[in-house]
């Protein structure tokens, strides 16, 4: 015998303290026990892939800011390392050095901000997130020194980096470096056993490794189920086959589990940085490519319009979120035929119906917030 | 109290039952009996609700700035000296927005449900005693009016949650009756052991007890008064508790359609459930308004509002620094937990009384062995009752990421030691 | 009994007790009629201060309003909107007469007789006398009581519980 | 102009009829144990009543049996709206006209 009521149904967004943006999530609920879970998306819809297929190769990269918007950097690279391979160019090993870092940088920036979103929904009213936009703020810093913007930052050019870091940077980079390992040691001791967090999200959302697979999951989801992939290491781009890191791997693949892989992974993106700085060569940041020139005071004036040759080109990297591949077909025209993104954020999201049926509201939300999405890249 | 050199004239105002009741004997020797009644009511209410008023604007700055100092930030400081009027501003803006009601609301329940939560929030403060001489009704079933009056929260939010017609509003309201009534069995638990201690349910009495034996019922009864503090942080919506309006979760639980001066009537009655919880504390557990034979020179009152304000304190505290339980966690803790060891503690302080009765202690050594038996039998208790539930220390201890270097291996369900 | 405060309280109290109990009677939503119910409940919680039995007031009002009407919310609120609304069936006349005429024989009653009154005061305290009372000479009585309340809690539970999946 | 046992007793007697038209007229199952709940309180009252004013050697005996009244009271309640939802969970109904089947 069962109750005989209607299906509750909740709507979680598209305006919701909880959805990190506009997206939607249908509940159906029997008291507070999800029965069912029903992803709406397409709020924040801006048909990027479109509107790229009308920009030049050089306009195109501002969009890239755009879709994942907390981690930029790793959008702009991405992006340039498909129109390179399109193109066939050699970019500097300084260069790649400097994508590394930023690269590194973002990663960190990006990461603070999920574990801190993460222990917000939580119901950590706000410390946690407060404690990890002070790290956040100093790497901005960082990149408005190089970039001139700190959040939109259109750093990446194709063939290189817009231009190189000031002299200044590289003091107040290796201040901060020696500053975060003691912040990481406390959110660690503050957050990893925590009582309250770990009842929350241990055996919470729990994916196995042949789900995360099967559902095409990548970065710190699948290296919370166990998977130890990492794009850094099995398909090594930038400085990445230079430098010595570990991959951070959980063992349940719980919400718990992904948020520890987070905070390992802060402290890996510290190695690689530090390898980073004492390592990376001097010499130019940008290839000489075309009719591209370079400015006496170090900036690259890339010419409007690229014309790759007729072909398609594929490239990846391993985003704050997951594996980021950009797929861009040339006709030999100025602008891409076809521009598509593989974003990690729509990917990851797709198995939030298998992880939070079974589970209550609460964990709902908290599986939510572990999954890290950015609503802009979830719907371009 | 008053052996000391001012001996309750009118003018002293270490109890401000002195004035009051200087000014009542003037007013009845020329006025009939029942105007005396009316004043004396109308003073004391207006005392409380000026108190409780003031007291919410003082402490909406201080929660927060305080929680913005715990968050590395800087908190309201711009309206009036370090944004001290921040909270005045607040009001008025609550006071001049529209009040809406929504179409689908049912109209009369939805305007009832501010109301019906703001009565008992205030009505609390009627049994407590701020001073020797300032207690509104000092009532000779005064814990019991504490839990009962708490207990008409429990309909009024179920109102105000099922009349907004709206879904989150609903698992708010749901989510909150579920908590008070649980807690309720663990408020009365938890009182119960003062009040046997003590032989009385007057508030009066018990604050007289703890000042005649000098010391606090907090000494005695710590397993008491933790279980009351988290009762209270049920009760008034707090972190780690705060579940019935998890503004992560179901944005603002039972009030998310109020808004202007509604939702300010539940924000405000809110704190003052806050105050309420840090008022019987102080009284049943810390001494009330009592300071150790202090009180001959502060008053007495400021002895009380400081206790209060301290207690309170811990609440803020506590919400900017812990994180939400979920529902059937917190029914779990209640029923599971604390519902064995209250009762148990009872039954041992039931024990300890009746020893102290029937046999010929001095008092002294009576308390301390009480209070020593209390302690260790009660770390026992919750230490042991925790293992058997299986959460003992280990249990619940961090765990790392692995670290590898392996490219596609699997470590699923790898081994935790590390 | 005679100073003016407990008479004007009476009858304020008498009006709310009287007025939330006709509501109980004539409005339409089930909702509306347990609010109805609990200002009966605070109107009688007030009616027994003013008899000065201060215990069963509190009490009172800790039951009847902060549990009893709970459950009445929470009844109307699993049987959804099928059978939410207040009417009264065919017998709507007969229970109309019965009522009228068991309060005209009760009024009757209590007007006609002459009470055995005594003048006491007010009971100075009557929770320690109660609870004396319950502890020695109702002490049998008072432990049924429990163990009724028990088989409540049992029988209430075991018939909500929804039943157990069963395994295949 | 004092106020007397009559009046309480009015107040019940009247009480206690409202109860009894709810119990007896109501459709709904609800209605007709909110009707008895009234009629639980009016004999409370009328019993408190008593107590305060008709002389005995242990008036708080009144006082004595409303607690165990009202105890009852809380476990019908309880048991009552238990069924209640059990019945609409069979049913699909709580109207008590309805509820008919040993009615030949």
């Amino acid at each position: 015998m069962t109750i005989k009521s209607e299906p509750f149904v909740v709507n979680v967004g598209p305006q919701h303290p909880s959805t990190h943006g506009v997206f939607r999530l249908r509940l159906t609920l029997d008291g507070e026990k999800i029965v069912d879970a029903d992803m709406v998306m397409g709020y924040l819809h801006r048909s990027m892939e479109k509107l790229a297929e009308e920009r030049t190769y050089t306009q195109n990269i501002p969009f890239t800011d755009r879709t994942d918007y907390l981690s930029a950097m790793t959008g702009n690279l991405a992006y340039v390392m498909a129109v390179e391979k399109l193109m066939n160019v050699e970019v500097p090993e300084r260069a790649l050095w400097l994508r590394t870092i930023m690269a590194e940088l973002q990663r960190i920036a990006s990461h603070a901000m999920a574990v801190g979103i993460f222990a917000n929904d939580c119901g950590a009213w706000q410390t946690p997130v407060m404690h990890m936009f002070r790290d956040r703020e100093k790497i901005l810093d960082l990149f408005e020194m190089a970039c001139g913007a700190r959040l939109t930052l259109n750093y990446m050019r194709i063939g290189g980096v817009s231009k190189d870091i000031p002299v200044e940077w590289m003091p107040q980079a290796q201040r901060l470096l020696k500053e975060l390992p003691d912040r990481f040691a406390e959110y660690e001791d503050l957050l990893l056993s925590n009582e309250i967090i770990i009842a929350r999200s241990r055996g919470i959302g729990t994916l196995t490794p042949e789900q995360a697979t099967a559902y095409s999951v990548s970065g710190p989801m699948l290296r919370a189920s166990g998977v130890a992939w990492d794009v850094r290491k099995a398909d090594p781009y930038g400085a990445y086959d230079k430098v010595d890191f570990d991959i951070a791997v959980g063992r349940n693949g719980d919400v718990y589990d992904r948020f520890v892989v987070r905070l390992a992974e802060m402290r890996q993106s510290l190695r690689i940085l530090q390898q980073a700085f004492e390592r990376m060569p001097a010499g130019p940041v940008h290839a000489r490519l075309g009719t591209a020139t370079v400015q006496p005071w170090g900036q690259a004036v890339a010419p409007l319009a690229y014309r790759p040759p007729v072909g398609e080109a594929y490239a990846r990297i391993e985003s704050p979120r997951g594996e980021l591949g950009y797929y861009i077909v040339s006709d030999g025209g100025p602008a891409p035929f076809r521009f598509h993104i593989r974003s990690p954020s729509f990917i990851n999201l797709t198995p939030l119906k298998l992880m939070s049926v079974g589970m209550t509201v609460a964990d709902a939300i908290v599986i939510l917030g572990s999954v890290d999405i950015v609503v802009g890249e979830v719907d371009r | 109290m008053t052996s000391f050199f001012l001996k309750g004239e009118w003018y002293d105002f270490r109890d401000l039952g002195n004035p009051v009741g200087g000014l009542l004997h003037d007013i009845d020797k020329i006025a009939p009996h029942w105007v005396v009644y009316v004043v004396a009511s109308l003073i004391g209410t207006g005392g409380i609700v000026l108190w409780g008023v003031l007291s919410c604007l003082a402490f909406i700055w201080i929660e927060r700035r305080v929680v913005a100092l715990m968050q590395n930030r800087k908190g309201p400081n711009r309206v009036g000296p370090a944004g001290l009027l921040q909270p005045v501003a607040d009001a008025l803006k609550l006071l001049m927005k529209e009040a809406i009601t929504p179409r689908a609301a049912d109209k009369i329940v939805f305007w009832a449900g501010p109301v019906l939560i703001f009565v008992p929030a205030l009505a609390v403060f009627a049994v407590i005693p701020f001073g020797p001489k300032m207690t509104l009704a000092d009532l000779n079933v005064g814990v019991l009016f504490l839990i009962a009056i708490a207990g008409i929260n429990t309909p009024a939010v179920f109102l105000a949650g099922w009349s907004s017609n709206n879904k989150y509003a609903l698992l708010g309201a749901m989510r909150t009756i579920a908590m008070l009534i649980s807690y309720e069995i663990i408020q009365v638990l938890a009182l119960l052991g003062p009040v046997l201690l003590v032989g009385s349910m007057r508030l009066g009495d018990l604050v007289g007890w703890q000042d005649h034996y000098n010391t606090w019922i907090f000494f005695i009864q710590p397993v008491g008064l933790m279980a009351y503090i988290f009762a209270g942080a049920v009760e008034t919506n707090r972190s780690p508790t705060d579940i019935a309006e998890a503004e992560s979760e179901i944005v603002a639980g039972y009030h998310t359609e109020y808004g202007g001066i509604k939702f300010g009537f539940f924000y405000q009655a809110e704190y003052l459930a806050g105050f309420a919880i840090a008022a019987a504390i102080t009284t049943l557990y810390m001494g009330g308004y009592t300071l150790w034979g202090a009180e001959k020179y502060i008053p007495s009152w400021i002895i009380f509002l400081g206790k209060l304000y301290t207690v309170f304190f811990i609440y803020i505290w506590a919400r900017g620094t812990l994180p939400r339980l979920r529902i059937d966690q917190l029914m779990a803790f209640a029923w599971k937990f604390l519902l064995p060891i209250m009762l148990v503690n009872t039954l041992v302080v039931g024990g300890e009384v009746l020893i102290w009765r029937e046999n010929d202690i001095s008092d002294v050594t009576a308390l301390t062995l009480i209070g020593l038996v209390n302690f260790f039998f009660g770390a026992a208790l919750v230490i042991g009752w925790a293992r058997f539930l299986g959460h003992g220390r280990g249990r619940q201890v961090g765990r790392r990421a692995l670290l590898t270097q392996e490219v596609g291996a699997v470590y699923f369900g790898a081994e935790t030691s590390s | 009994m005679d100073s003016t405060g407990v008479i004007i309280a009476f009858y304020v109290l008498a009006a709310m007790t009287i007025g939330s109990a006709v509501s109980v009677v004539v409005v339409r939503n089930m909702i509306h009629a347990v609010m109805g119910l609990i200002g009966t409940f605070a109107g009688l919680a007030g009616l027994y201060v003013t008899l000065s039995a201060d215990f069963i007031a509190i009490t009172q009002i800790l039951i009847y309003i902060g549990a009893i009407s709970i459950l009445f919310l929470f009844a109307i609120v699993l049987t959804p909107q099928a059978s939410r609304n207040n009417q009264e069936s065919f017998l709507r006349f007969p229970a109309l007469v019965l009522a009228l005429l068991v309060a005209g024989v009760l009024i009757f009653v209590a007007l006609d007789n002459t009470w055995n009154l005594s003048h006491a005061p007010d009971f100075p305290e009557t929770a320690s006398t109660i609870g004396e009372l319950l502890l020695k000479t109702y002490v049998l009585p008072f432990e049924i009581a429990s163990v009724l309340l028990l088989v409540a809690v049992v029988g209430s539970i075991v018939l909500v519980r929804p039943e157990p999946v069963e395994e295949d | 102009m004092s106020i007397h046992l009559e009046h309480y007793l009015i107040v019940g007697a009247i009480l206690f009829s409202i109860g009894l038209y709810l119990a007896l007229a109501k459709r709904n199952f609800i209605g007709v144990l909110m009707g008895i709940e009234m009629m639980f309180n009016a004999v409370n009252l009328t019993f408190i009543a008593f107590s305060r004013f008709v002389k005995s050697d242990q008036p708080l005996s009144a006082h004595v049996f409303v607690v165990f009244v009202i105890t009852v009271a809380a476990a019908e309640a309880a048991t009552a709206l238990a069924l209640a939802v059990m019945v609409y969970r069979t049913r699909d109904t709580i109207n008590v006209d309805q509820i008919d089947l040993l009615k030949w």
